[in-house]
């Protein structure tokens, strides 16, 4: 397992490379000058010039990357100028908001899709196989946006059953004691029930928005592959050795079944943090998706860099652990390795 | 009719479990809720020190509540009853006394004073803080520059509480400007421990803590999310504040901020699309107060040193092509000052902002392009900073579909904002708007920075013309002699050419809105028309 | 249709299917699979369905079972199992009588196995769920289950998975799931089919051994006529959804009643007939004039050529090796790795050779069959001559020019390309689904044949298809609108367009049923009269290899174990493992 | 013959039969049969939609503004007193010219790459996987914000932007289904016949792996106008005061608290409708092509 896991590692590294450098060039084409911005309004030619020399703009891009490279071997990705703050610090202190929210997103989710696609499969044309469709479709293809600013309008403006979109706890709420960076599970731990369901109030709305636009690929992919599995030859078998539906369904067709799904989990999660780039921005979500989009809105380098580079190697540690968890599941992988 | 029954159901069942939560948990939390002020906003700061490297406008917010300064202005009362900041009376803030004479000012300072560490405030504190503001370059001394402050040795410490302000020149505006947020004094010997041989000035640690002695401290900064001010009960320099503490929240969504004002969990939030500061005031929920921006106002500017628009003639035609009313009405609601349609070939009073006489004249713009030599019109873009979309958006577009039926078309350009200062540093933008306005509040100050042939960054239409020259230094000099005549004939004289030159259009006043709940009160308008925490009272 | 029922048992049948009808609804509204069928198995009794594909042998055991697709039901009949009435009993009684009173095993062993869950668990979920074991003892039941299906080493097994166990020992362990709650019918759907020869015996012997032993009952669904008659008392024949004929086993060959069952008898190859002998009589004798008056007496009287003729194809140490990569599939040795019971002294060889060091030659003319088991190297072998995969070593000679020098991406491209041509297994993958009929048969007159225009191109085409017998309105057809059979004769009149030298067939009819079979064989063995062609046929069925080839090669393992003249390698095979081949093949009671 | 009882199939021609299938999926299908409808009425509204709306979308009318639904303006107004009818109308020909730019743009990136990594193997494959991998690394529409931010926000960098990071997922589909297809009987066939590696890539390879990418394109097509959407409420989209999904919902947004839920609500509505529509048409397409992988 642990040669696999360093296989899988060494295959992403070219990745890695291409996603440093495609960044680095993106983000030397954004339009703006960073010196300009740092230099202040009212600035002169000269302090501009001056400035951009500081920030070694004024080099060459070769050197320029050389510089980025070996800065970024030290740990240190630059500092935002929309923010002022280092991006490494920023990033790890906003990567839990981001991950809480996507995680709990994704578990709705499956919670809601797998079932959904299992029901829809084991009776394929029937109404529930129908609405389950039209009804997972529609949630993929509405904008996240336009999810969350209707779901705010009707549950905060309207109702008033949803707290403030406020980030990630109510004003009047301190955080609990940072142990995870999750506030579930932080104030959980730090046995303060209060503070644990306020965090969750705030998580509701954006996590369904999340959930919404997600439940499309896992219910199609799970029906699918449940599909495909009920129909093959040895759930027959299963069947013909008269074993129980629930046998037949969750020991035999669901863990067969769960393989490609864990797989298109994978490509959701990566998808959904991306769409959270939005879902943050609606409802003021401290995380590290909003903090991106404001950067390149702003033409801010450093943030967009260390942003991308984060969500690469979270990507990569992502295949990772599928691939692991598809190992445990499936021993024919686990030999292959 | 069970679908209806059901929501209401659920909004109540939630309702009657949501509100009561931090009352029955913990009535702490209902008391700091008392005493808390809760502000949002759209963005929040990058830098907590004014005089740091790029440090944008919020943080000029907390620098202004974080630090004092050795004066600051007296409030007067609008005739709308709007506490606003009286741009002749200055107070004393660190100072004691101030005593102007005819080449220095000297400051005394109060003993009393000292900052949020314990230590007393010295003189020594007050050289090395403005020697600081002239040093470090960017936008702090550029704007000591403007009142003649450019050099350390203009300031002497005298004795431990006594400060001496030496001019290079007569300049009226030196002392004015040691009232804006730049000339703030820092705690030096906090500071100057975290200084490195880098950074002489030790702005790594400023721009992460404040280091002052100012009626607030803040205790926590999340940037982009959060900033939270506490109340410095130490602080002597005037009346406490009423508010302990403000969370300072960014709501990047004006939808949200609204919703949250609405909803009474906001106490009070500024930068909201004009039309729904509109709608809440007439929902008369909230308590909204609008000022005109001091010595500001939103124009089109044009650039002049290429064609089509070097030709007055075409300039002239754009400034009758102008949907002025359209835009009142749909970009701003109204809530704006005109600059527009005076009925007077010349300006009646030697005072900025004032309107010119251009109105929408369609048929007048048409002749004046064909008199240019542009019968057809021509093609060119207009630019806007997306940043400030809201309003920039819907104004473009009128602007353009009025240009439109003129013969000029012109595609829109929008500037992601950060890019937007470069552009104008470029000078190449053929059209745009764009908003300018001076913290000192002087018709003269305003015209150096925008029309003035020294071609300064915000004279953005590369404008050039001796006699406006002579007429903008001239009411500087005049301003300082003390000339009151020659002051308004040169005032009225730059503002005739700028007017018939019409290098720029300038189209209204923009007003400062600030939304409040009831219970919020002591609001203050200030040049940098940002919060002063101070005077906020809640309930 | 229903014929008499010869021999029917006296007693109560333990199965009685009566008037049985099985409707599908499909696009094309309802489709009757199986139509009024009448089948009874007795105690003990061994009973063949036999039939062509389509002919509703498998939809009866399923609904036998019960375990129809949610599409099918039984729309008409009784089933009636020891008194039960399976067509009304209720989903859970059907359930206790799955498994525990009637079980079954299936074509695919692997795929009919969870591919994720232990052997040895899969066969406890089934004891567990008939209450045949409990938590203690369920174990220890299913390594004994291993072991009386004959599995070595059965407390290892159980722990293996599906992938780490050969295809004759999963079917094993299917069989052992069968078998493990004592049931009293088994039904085999065509248990076998797919697998090579000797293990199909070995597994057959262990079917028939274990159900004697436990007095079962035993229905085998089939294709093999003769597998049928060889290990069952009774042959049912389907037709169409229809029983055409019930009969003693060795009656059916004897003495067929039925029209189709006779045409099947005919068609199935076996020992002393010959290639028109398996037509439908009246063809077969009109075939065998024609044959006669040609000069040629069947396929093994075609030696025309002349031996002291240089070959056409000449193979001189042919070798080709793989990197060997270790995915475990059905290996022992990954087994032992897994386990870590055996420390592996010596690595396996960093390469596989499939094919090791073997050379033979074909002239002109003649028919050269290259038999032998999966995995035996006459694919590689064969797709070598071919010249799409490159060797390793060793020389090919066509015609006197070293063509194994030319790297296969190379040969598409030489006119040399055109006189070797390849008749592949499986007509349908072998077929572009996107060209019609004709524009495959005219793929290599337009690539490599003279330039022509599209009329001539067309007219050669129908040329084509009326020597092979493709009825001309077929030519405009897709793939998919194609019987097996005319999808079988386009892939030869394509092989055929450009007059090779050298056709290569790689069991040209192992996809076929058998009657479609016997008629492409005769259309093959008439081809290569009519054009003089080269054939080197690739095939693991020695009957068929006996009727259209003049000389045998017998590979093992990559190599060369036996060489000669059909009749005297078949007849009086020197080597064992040609004996051992020979004896495998079921024998109909005659 | 005795082997010659092929099946019945009543049209000889290919796309007769496919008609014919359609008509039975979409008959069968009532889904599949609205999307097919919905998409019609897109096409429509894409083609004549700017010659029949009752307003200039373009046109500000101020003393018209933020008007909801009624007669007169079906949709309501905007802040400019346009009417949201006849922009979200007018809208369809940018949205629907985006969609189909960008998949027909990807598809021919990153289905062509993938086809030829999946049949050549080797170093081809290397490379294009290779570059699928890092763009997948991204997120994507992170990516497409990146490149529409420093190449210009103009119709061509949103259609580029949205191809490339659709990229991965064209070139992985292509690239699985020619390596399936790389060693089959008719690759092999056609081999025989004479075809050099190329005319085999082309002729025989692409046109069975088509209607696989003809349902993907349906299904990218929704996220293409999604892709664009977003990049416009971000600020990225296209230019005002063009017409267009996304940027209608993002300056509506603003409206919606204050009760003008009309400006956003609408062309949101035709946002979801066109990308519900195309990925319903997807899922149908799969169905006429292979009713067994309908996922």
């Amino acid at each position: 397992m642990l040669r696999m896991v360093l296989k899988r590692l060494m295959l992403a590294i070219p990745s890695l490379i291409g996603v440093v450098i495609v960044t680095f060039l993106l983000t030397r084409a954004l339009p703006g000058d960073p010196a300009a911005y740092f230099a202040g309004p009212a600035a002169t030619e000269e302090a501009v010039a001056q400035i951009r020399k500081q920030l070694g703009l004024d080099q060459p891009l070769p050197q320029q990357f050389v510089r980025y490279v070996s800065d970024l071997s030290r740990g240190d990705m630059g500092v935002a100028l929309t923010t002022g703050q280092p991006v490494a610090a920023e990033i790890m202190s906003r990567l839990p908001a981001s991950a809480e929210l996507t995680l709990l997103g994704l578990i709705v989710s499956v919670l809601i899709a797998v079932p959904l696609g299992i029901l829809a499969a084991t009776s394929p044309g029937s109404m529930i196989d129908h609405t389950c469709r039209i009804v997972t479709t529609a949630g993929v293809s509405l904008p996240v946006f336009f999810t969350g600013l209707v779901l705010v309008y009707f549950f905060y403006y309207q109702l008033g059953v949803a707290p403030a979109p406020l980030g990630r706890l109510d004003v009047y709420f301190s955080a609990p004691p940072q142990i995870t960076g999750f506030y579930l599970i932080d104030s959980l731990i730090a046995r303060d029930g209060e503070t644990f369901v306020a965090s969750l109030k705030q998580l509701i709305l954006p996590a369904a928005t999340l959930a919404i636009f997600a439940l499309a690929p896992i219910a199609r992919m799970t029906r699918a592959s449940m599909l495909a599995v009920l129909g093959s030859e040895f759930v027959r078998t299963a069947r013909a050795s008269g074993l129980s539906p629930g046998t037949v369904i969750v020991t035999y067709a669901f863990r067969n079944a769960m393989l490609p799904v864990i797989t298109t989990l994978g490509m959701v999660f990566s998808f959904l943090l991306g769409a959270n780039v939005l879902v943050e921005k609606v409802f003021a979500w401290p995380g590290i998706g909003s903090y991106a989009v404001e950067a390149l809105i702003a033409s801010d380098f450093a943030p967009v860099q260390g942003f991308v580079l984060t969500m690469a190697v979270m990507y990569v540690m992502l295949n990772l652990l599928i691939d692991v968890l598809y190992g445990l599941i499936d021993p024919r992988v686990r030999i292959e390795a | 009719m069970k679908r209806r029954t059901f929501l209401k159901s659920l909004s109540a069942a939630s309702a009657a479990s949501a509100l009561p939560i931090p009352a029955v948990w913990s009535s702490a939390k209902a008391q700091a809720r008392q005493e808390t002020l809760l502000v949002v906003s759209e963005s929040g700061p990058n830098n907590v020190d004014i005089h740091g490297v790029g440090t944008n406008v919020p943080g000029y917010e907390v620098s202004w509540n974080c630090y004092d300064r050795l004066i600051s202005h007296e409030m007067k009362t609008l005739p709308n009853g709007t506490q606003y900041y009286d741009r002749d009376k200055f107070k004393m803030e660190l100072a004691e006394d101030m005593n102007v004479g005819d080449m220095s000012a000297t400051f005394k300072l109060r003993k009393d004073a000292k900052f949020q560490d314990g230590t007393p405030v010295t003189a020594k504190d007050v050289k090395w803080s403005l020697d600081r503001a002239v040093s470090v370059g960017g936008f702090p001394t550029f704007q000591m520059g403007a009142g003649s402050l450019t050099k350390r040795e203009q300031f002497v410490v005298v004795d431990d509480h006594t400060v001496r302000v030496d001019f290079i020149k007569k300049d009226r505006l030196t002392i004015p400007d040691l009232a804006v947020i730049v000339p703030c004094i820092i705690n030096s010997g906090l500071v100057q421990k975290h200084a490195t041989e880098k950074d002489p000035w030790g702005l790594e640690y400023t721009k992460l803590n404040t280091v002052g002695g100012g009626a607030y401290k803040m205790t926590k900064w999340q940037p982009g999310a959060e900033v939270i001010l506490e109340r410095n009960d130490d602080w002597k320099l005037g009346p406490q504040p009423k508010v302990r503490r403000i969370i300072w929240r960014m709501v990047p969504s004006a939808g949200n901020r609204r919703a949250l004002l609405e909803r009474g969990d906001a106490d009070i939030s500024y930068e909201l699309p004009n039309k729904d500061f509109v709608e809440l005031r007439e929902a008369g929920k909230l308590s909204i107060v609008s000022t005109p921006f001091s010595n500001g106002c939103q124009y089109i500017g044009m650039n002049v040193t290429k064609p089509p628009f070097d030709n007055l003639k075409v300039r002239q035609a754009v400034a009758y092509a102008i949907p002025y009313q359209k835009i009142m009405d749909a970009a701003l609601y109204g809530l704006a000052k005109p600059l527009y349609g005076s009925g007077l070939d010349k300006v009646k009073d030697a005072a900025w902002p004032v309107a010119h006489n251009y109105n929408t004249d369609i048929a007048k713009a048409k002749q004046l392009l064909a008199e240019a030599g542009y019968p057809n019109g021509f093609e060119t873009s207009i630019s806007f900073d997306l940043g400030f979309a809201t309003i920039n958006e819907p104004l473009c577009v009128l602007v353009q579909e009025s240009l439109a039926q003129i013969g000029i078309k012109a595609e829109i350009n929008k500037v992601t904002g950060a890019n937007w200062r470069t552009e104008l540093n470029k000078k190449t933008m053929p059209l745009y708007t764009n908003v300018f306005s001076g913290w000192l509040d002087y018709p003269e100050y305003f015209f150096i920075w925008c029309y003035h042939g020294r071609n300064s960054i915000f004279n953005t239409m590369g404008y050039q013309s001796k006699e406006m020259d002579a007429f903008i230094d001239g009411a500087g000099d005049a301003a300082t002699a003390g000339n009151a005549a020659a002051y308004e004939t040169n005032v009225k004289g730059f503002l005739d050419l700028a007017f018939t030159d019409i290098p720029r259009i300038p189209i209204f006043q923009p007003l400062s809105n600030v939304a409040m709940q009831k219970n919020v009160s002591g609001y203050q308008y200030w040049f940098h028309r940002r919060l002063d925490y101070r005077s906020l009272v809640k309930g | 249709m229903t014929a008499a029922i010869p021999n029917a048992p006296a007693e109560v049948p333990l199965l009685d299917v009566r008037d049985l009808t099985v409707e599908f609804s499909t696009r094309r509204g309802a489709v009757q699979a199986v139509k009024h069928v009448d089948v009874t198995v007795g105690k003990g009794e061994t009973v063949a369905i036999v039939g062509e594909s389509g002919s509703g042998k498998s939809v009866t055991s399923y609904a036998v079972m019960r375990i129809l697709d949610r599409a099918g039901r039984i729309a008409d009949g009784t089933i009636t199992f020891g008194g039960v009435d399976v067509g009304k009993a209720g989903e859970r009684e059907m359930r206790d009588l799955r498994g525990r009173e009637i079980s079954m095993i299936f074509q695919n062993p692997r795929a009919a196995l969870n591919p994720i869950r232990k052997v040895g668990h899969q066969i406890e979920d089934v004891l567990r769920q008939h209450a045949q074991a409990g938590s203690d003892d369920s174990k220890a039941k299913a390594i004994a289950i291993l072991e009386q299906v004959r599995i070595a080493r059965p407390d290892e097994r159980y722990h293996a998975f599906p992938f780490e166990l050969s295809g004759g020992m999963c079917q094993r362990v299917v069989i052992a799931l069968a078998l493990a709650c004592r049931p009293q019918l088994l039904i085999a759907d065509e248990p076998t089919t797919g697998l090579d020869v000797t293990t199909q015996k070995t597994v057959m012997d262990l079917v028939v051994e274990l159900t004697r032993q436990r007095g079962m009952s035993t229905i085998l669904i089939t294709h093999d006529l003769g597998l049928a008659a060889a290990y069952c008392d009774r042959v049912v024949v389907m037709e169409k959804g229809r029983v055409v004929e019930t009969a003693n086993s060795h009656a059916i060959f004897s003495a067929p009643n039925h029209p189709y069952t006779r045409k099947l008898v005919r068609a199935t190859p076996r020992l002393g007939v010959t290639l028109s002998d398996l037509l439908p009589e009246e063809e077969g004798v009109a075939r065998k004039a024609s044959r006669a008056s040609n000069g040629a007496n069947g396929a093994n009287g075609a030696g025309h050529a002349s031996s002291d003729e240089q070959p056409l194809l000449v193979v001189e140490g042919l070798v080709k090796e793989y990197p060997r990569k270790d995915t475990g599939g059905g290996s022992l040795k990954s087994l032992f790795k897994r386990n870590g019971a055996a420390t592996a002294p010596e690595g396996p060889p960093p390469v596989f050779r499939a094919v090791d060091g073997i050379s033979f030659s074909v002239r002109r003319g003649e028919s050269v069959g290259l038999v032998g088991e999966s995995g035996c190297g006459k694919s590689t072998t064969s797709t070598m001559v071919m010249r799409l995969i490159d060797k390793t070593g060793g020389q090919i000679l066509f015609d006197g020019e070293d063509i194994g020098a030319i790297p296969a991406r190379q040969f598409a491209r030489l006119p040399l390309r055109k006189r070797i041509q390849m008749v592949f297994q499986d007509p349908t993958e072998s077929l572009n689904p996107r060209f019609t009929a004709v524009r495959a048969i005219a793929d290599p007159i337009l690539r490599m044949g003279e330039s022509m225009s599209a009329k001539a191109v067309r007219a050669r085409c129908e040329e084509l298809a009326t020597q092979v017998g493709l009825p001309l309105e077929f030519l405009d057809r897709f793939p998919h609108q194609l019987s097996g059979g005319q999808k079988a004769r386009v892939g030869i009149a394509r092989a055929i367009a450009l007059k090779p030298d050298l056709v290569i067939l790689d069991e040209p009819t192992a996809a076929l049923d058998v009657s479609v079979q016997a008629v492409v064989l005769n259309l093959l063995q008439d081809l290569k009269e009519q054009l003089g062609m080269s054939y080197l046929f690739v095939s693991h069925d020695l009957n068929v290899v006996r009727l259209l080839c003049d000389r045998v090669i017998v590979m093992q393992a990559g190599r060369i174990v036996e060489e000669g003249p059909t009749e005297k390698v078949l007849g009086a095979p020197a080597a064992a493992y040609t004996r051992e081949l020979l004896s495998a093949i079921p024998h109909p009671p005659l | 013959m005795s082997d010659a009882t092929a099946t019945p199939a009543a049209p000889t021609h290919g796309i007769g039969a496919i008609l014919r299938h359609a008509q039975y999926v979409i008959g069968e299908n009532k889904v599949t049969g609205f999307a097919f409808g919905l998409f019609l009425l897109i096409v429509l509204a894409a083609l004549i939609g700017p010659y029949i709306v009752p307003h200039d979308p373009l046109a500000s009318n101020t003393s018209a503004a933020l008007q909801g639904p009624s007669a007169k303006y079906w949709f309501g107004t905007d802040q400019l007193g346009r009417d949201v009818f006849s922009r979200v109308i007018v809208a369809t020909r940018l949205d629907f010219a985006i969609a189909i730019f960008s998949v027909a743009l990807v598809f021919l990136m990153g289905g062509l790459a993938g086809v030829a990594a999946g049949f050549f193997g080797g170093w081809t494959d290397r490379i294009v996987s290779r570059i699928a991998d890092t763009i997948m690394a991204f997120p994507l529409f992170v990516l497409a914000m990146g490149i529409v931010a420093a190449l210009g926000n103009t119709v061509e960098n949103i259609i580029l932007a949205t191809a490339i990071v659709n990229f991965p997922l064209y070139a992985r589909i292509a690239r699985a289904e020619a390596n399936v297809r790389r060693e089959a009987g008719f690759v092999q066939a056609a081999r025989l016949s004479g075809n050099g590696e190329f005319r085999i890539l082309l002729g025989h390879i692409l046109p069975n792996i088509m209607p696989i990418m003809v349902v993907q394109m349906s299904l990218t097509m929704g996220y293409a106008i999604l892709n664009a959407a977003g990049l416009s409420f971000i600020g990225l989209g296209v230019r005002p005061p063009t017409p267009e999904w996304g940027i209608m919902v993002a300056e509506g947004a603003a409206f919606m608290v204050s009760g003008e839920w009309w400006i956003a609500f609408f062309p949101g509505l035709a946002l979801m409708l066109a990308v519900f529509c195309f990925n319903l048409l997807g899922d149908g397409l799969r169905d006429i092509i292979d009713p067994q992988r309908r996922t």
